[in-house]
C-alpha cells in the first residue's frame, strides 16, 4: 500500500499496523509520536491501529528548541 | 528556602535554558550542567525517515531535568494546540511553552492566537507557559484564564538585546499573581541580573549559551547572574539618586 | 587560574568593598566576608580626642584583606598627599586610592590635582590607584606615570545609577595598559556584572552594600555578579542583532 | 510635497494634539494654533445636567481642525463601540481613536478587545486609528483588517517617558502599510524628534502641552521637534560608529 | 528676546556649524544658510604651495558669519596656542574654539594640556572656547580661569551617538557661569533637542550636516531641533511618572 | 412621568419628545447626543422620538480628551 | 603647656614626649598616625620626640570609608 | 636662495620680502597667515619681512573645519 509519511508518500509493504510500520523504519517508538490521519495516536495505541492505502501520518521527535 | 513554585511545583533553580543551536549534544549537556537548571526546553519536528539521526532526548537525564516541550514553528492557535497534544503524546508531561509566532523575521508572538490557543490548553489539562511580547493587559487576560506562568520577551528572540522592555516587564511583575519568567533577547548575565532585580522569577536562555564558544563556562555565568540579581532583589536594592552620596565621612577632616 | 594583578600582587576576587556607611562593624564584617573580597578601603579621619570611639580597624583581619586608604576629603593634590603619607605612617602598606574632589555636592575628581598628586605619590614610592572621571585621556597619562591601575567611576560616588559612562570606560579599557577598576556609582550585581562583561579588571562597591537592609546577602549577589560578568567576558559574548534568530529549528515544521 | 494622508485624507501636519487636561479653553486654543496641528482628539462624557457649563467645542473651528473622539473609558469592545456611535450621532465625521483601556493605574490598551472593536467599527463604517501597545503582530493584524492607522504607545499616557519602546516601534514602523503614528509618552521635542527620525509617519501629543506653564511655547516646541525629525529622516541619517571620525582635514598640520 | 551671549557679544542663533567634510564649498553654505547660524567653525592647515586650490574663506561671508578657527590638529598647548596666534595673524577676531586632542583614534581632549593653552591664550587676549571631554570639574576650572564658554562632548567626534555623557553635563550646566556648548557626537535634531532641553546654552553639529545625503534640509531640521529643545526648556517640561495620568477625564463615564 | 437621565431617575413634566426635554434642560441640541433606551438616537429623529414614563436616556457631549 | 591637638587648643602637663601624650589619651600608639608641626612623624619616632609649648599635632586614624 | 616651505626646502630667487614670495607662488596675502623662523608674522609686517638663504616659511589658510 501506500502512505503519506511526513508528507511524502512512500510504498509500504509490511504488517498494516504503526507498531510494524516504526519497526521497518528503524524508528523507537519510544521516542517519536505519531499522527495517524491527522488524529493523534497514543502509544498504548500504535499495537491495535491497523494501516490502510492511502493514510496519512505524521511521525516526530524531539530536538533541541528554546 | 527561596524556592521557584510553578504549578505547584518547586525549583531551587531559576534559571531555564533552551537546547536548540548547541554545536554537540555534548556541549549542550555541559551548559546544562554547569547551568544549574531544572528546566530545559525542546521543539518537536518531524523525523527525517531517511536519516533519523541521533535522538537527542537520550542525552538528558529525565531524573533530573523537566523536559518543557515548546511550540515552536506554529503560526497559529490549531498548529500550537495541534504540537501541544503531539508532545504530550510523545510521552512529556502535559506541560506545554506557548508559542504562536505567524512572523518569521522577528518571531514575535502573536497575542489573540496565544490567547485563543491558552484557553483550548489549559482545558485541555495543560499546564501552559505562554511566551509573549510584554503586555501586561495580555498578561493579566492569560493569568485570569489560568497560565502557570507569563513569559514576556525582553527583545526579540537570538538579538542578545537584553531587557529592552523593562517599561513593560516591571508593569506585568508588579500586576502578576503566577512567576514571571523573562524569555528571549537575554544575551549576557548582566541581562538576567537585571531581570531578576526587577523582580522576575526567572529567566529562560538558550542562544547566548548556544553561541559562544564556551558554553559551559556561559551557562555558569549565567546561573551566577541569575542569583545575584535574586539576592539583590530580596535583599533590597537602594534608590537611585541624583547628588553623590559620600561613602567616607563627612567629617574630622584635617583642615576642620 | 584567572588572577587579578596589581603592581605584581596577585588576587583571586576582582570586587573590592569600600567599608564607609555600614550601620555597625558587625555588619561591615559579614558583607566583607559574603563579598570574597581581597582588598577593602578605609579613610583617614581625626580621631576625637575626648571619645576617641571603638577602633573599625581592630575589626578587619589584615591576614585577610589588603588595606587599601583612600585620601577622601582631598580637595588638592597637596592635602591628598599629606594623607597618603599619614596612611602610610599609621603602619599600611604604601598602597593609596588618590582621592581628589573638591566639589562637595557630586564628589567628582579633579584631573589637574589627581595627576599631580599622582606624580608626587609615585616618586615616593606609592602604589597608586587613581579616583578618575571616565577620560580616556587622563587615564592614558596617568598610565603613563605609572598608576598602578586607573579607576574611573560609572556614576557620582552614591548615586546607584550604574554604568553611566560606559562609552568612555569601554575606550578606557580598549587603550588600557594597567588593570581598570569601575569604581562609583555601582548600585545593583547588574551594574558590576555589565562592567566586568565590557572587560573591566575589576569593581568597587561600597553605598549598594551599606545601605542594603541585608549587606550580607547584597555583598554575595556582587561577588557572583562580578565573578558572572568575568565569566561571561572570558568565554565570549555574542553580537547584539536586530533581526530574531531562530532558537528552534527553522526545517521539520508538519506544513513542511 | 511631503503630506501625511490618513484614509486617504492629507494633512500639513504630524503632529496630533490632544485636548485634555489644559488649565482653561484659551490655553488649549492657544496650543492647538501654535501647534500648526489638523487633527485634534476629544472625549465623549456625560454632560452634567445640572451644571452643564461650557461646551469646550464651541472654541474649536471646525474648519481648521478635524475632530477625532476617542474612546477613551472604555474597557472592552461593547463600550467602545457604544462610544463611537454617540460621537459619530453627535455629529463628528465617523473617525474613531480606538482606545481600549481596562486598566486603570497604567492606561494600557487590551489587544484583544481593541481587534474586536476594530473589526465591528471598521464594518460599521468607521475610520478606525487604534491606540495600541507596541506589538508587531497586533498592529499587523489591525492594518490587515482595515485601520487607517496604528498607534503605538512610546509610554504609558501621560507618562514623559518618550519612546521606551523603540525596539518594537521600529519593527512596526518597519511592516506598515499604513501611517505609524506614536501616541502616549511622550513628553518633550526630542522625543517626538526621535519618534520622527525613526520613521514615524506622525506622533499625538497632549499632557506634555497641558501640563507646562506655557502651552503655546511648548505646542510651537513640539511643531519644530516634530519637522525636525521629519527632515531628520527624509535627508538620511548618519549611522552611529565607534570610533571618533575627525571633522577637521587629518593633513597639512603643520608637523608634516 | 532670548538671547545667547558669549564674551559679551549677542547671538540669535544657538547652533554652531562646524564647516569640515562638505562634499562641496555649495553644500557647506547651503548648510550654513538653512541652520540660520551665526558662528561658524574653520580649521588653520598649510597651503599646498603648489596647488594652493580654492580658498573655502571666500564662501563664507564675514558679515553674516562669526569665524571661530579651531586649533584641531594640535596634540598639546604649545601646538594649540601656535595655531591660535596663526589664526588671529590671518585676520580671524581673536576668538578660538581649543582643541586639544592627543589620542587620533576617538579624538577626545586632554585636560591638562586643554587647561595649560586655555591659560597662555587668555593671558595673550583670545576669548576661549575650550573642547573638553563632559567633566564637572575641569569646566569649573576652565571657567575659573577666565574660558567664554565651556564646550563638552556629547559623544567622540563624528560617532552620531549623541548625549551619551548626559548625566556629566546635566552637572556642567547647574554649575555654570558661563554657556554651555554641547559638541561633538550629536547625530540628529532630537540629540540636539535633549541637549537644549537640558538646558545647554547651544550646540555645535558637523559631521551630521556634512555626511548627509541633503546637507540643506538635515541643517534646518538641526535649526528646528535646537529650537524645540530650547522653547521646551523655557516652558518647563513636565516630570517622568511611573504611573499612567489620563489624558482624557476620569468621570462621566456611561457606566457611571 | 419619571426619566431616567445619565443614570439619575428625575420627574419630568414638559412635552414628551427629546427636543423639549432638552429644551426644558437648556441643553444645545447641537452639542450634544442621545442614547434613548440603549439606542443611539440621530439629531433627526429628536423631534420625533417621544420618551414615555420609565424611558433612559444617555445625554453626552464632547470635552477636553488625549 | 599647651599644645593645639586637631584643631583644638589643650593643655597639657604631662611628659613632654608624643607616646607619653597618646598615653595620657587613652590612645594606642598602634592604631593611630600623627603629624608634629606639619610633619608625618614615623611610630619609631613618638618615644623620641619632644613636645613643647605651643606645638600642634594632628592625630589621625582609620575609619570606614570608600 | 633656499627656503624651507611648509616643511619642503625649494629654491627661491625672487625679491626677499615675503610679499614677493606670496606673490611668486600666486598665494593672495589676505588669505593665508605666515610664520617665519618660528615667529607669526603679522600682515602687516609681509612687505618688511626680509627673507635670507635658509629662512623656514609656515604658510596656512584657512579650511574647512568642526
Amino acid at each position: 500500500m501506500e502512505l503519506t509519511i511526513n508528507g511524502k508518500t512512500r510504498p509500504y509493504g509490511g504488517a498494516p499496523t504503526v507498531v510494524a510500520l516504526l519497526d521497518s523504519l528503524n524508528l523507537d517508538a519510544n521516542r517519536v509520536a505519531v499522527e495517524h490521519n491527522r488524529a493523534v495516536l497514543l502509544k498504548e495505541r500504535f499495537a491495535a491501529t491497523t494501516l490502510k492505502d492511502g493514510d496519512t501520518l505524521e511521525i516526530v521527535q524531539f530536538v533541541g528548541g528554546g | 528556602m527561596d524556592e521557584l513554585i510553578i504549578a505547584g511545583r518547586k525549583f531551587r533553580s531559576r534559571l531555564l535554558v533552551g537546547t536548540g543551536k548547541f554545536a554537540s549534544n555534548e556541549l549542550m549537556v555541559e551548559a546544562m550542567e554547569q547551568s544549574g537548571c531544572e528546566i530545559v526546553t525542546v521543539a518537536l519536528r518531524r523525523v527525517d525517515i531517511d536519516n533519523p539521526g541521533d535522538a537527542m532526548l537520550s542525552h538528558i537525564d529525565p531524573k533530573k531535568y523537566l523536559l518543557l516541550p515548546n511550540t515552536s514553528g506554529a503560526r497559529d492557535a490549531e498548529e500550537a494546540v495541534r504540537l501541544a497534544r503531539l508532545a504530550r503524546a510523545a510521552g512529556c508531561e502535559p506541560w506545554i511553552k506557548l508559542e504562536v509566532t505567524p512572523d518569521p523575521y522577528y518571531l514575535l508572538p502573536d497575542p489573540i492566537e496565544t490567547l485563543k490557543a491558552a484557553e483550548i490548553l489549559i482545558k485541555d489539562g495543560f499546564t501552559v507557559l505562554p511566551y509573549i511580547n510584554a503586555d501586561p493587559v495580555l498578561a493579566k487576560r492569560l493569568q485570569e484564564i489560568g497560565t502557570a506562568t507569563v513569559m514576556p520577551l525582553g527583545a526579540p528572540i537570538g538579538t542578545n538585546k537584553g531587557v529592552r522592555t523593562a517599561d513593560s516587564i516591571a508593569i506585568i511583575i508588579e500586576q502578576a499573581i503566577v512567576p514571571v519568567v523573562v524569555d528571549a533577547g537575554l544575551g549576557a548575565p548582566s541581562h538576567a541580573a537585571l531581570a531578576m532585580e526587577m523582580g522576575a522569577d526567572a529567566v529562560l536562555v538558550n542562544t547566548a549559551l548556544a553561541v559562544t564558544p564556551n558554553p559551559g563556562k556561559m551557562a555558569s555565568a549565567f546561573k551566577k547572574g541569575v542569583e545575584a540579581g535574586r539576592e539583590a532583589f530580596l535583599s533590597g536594592l537602594g534608590e537611585q539618586r541624583q547628588k553623590a552620596e559620600a561613602s567616607s565621612p563627612l567629617t574630622g577632616f584635617l583642615r576642620d
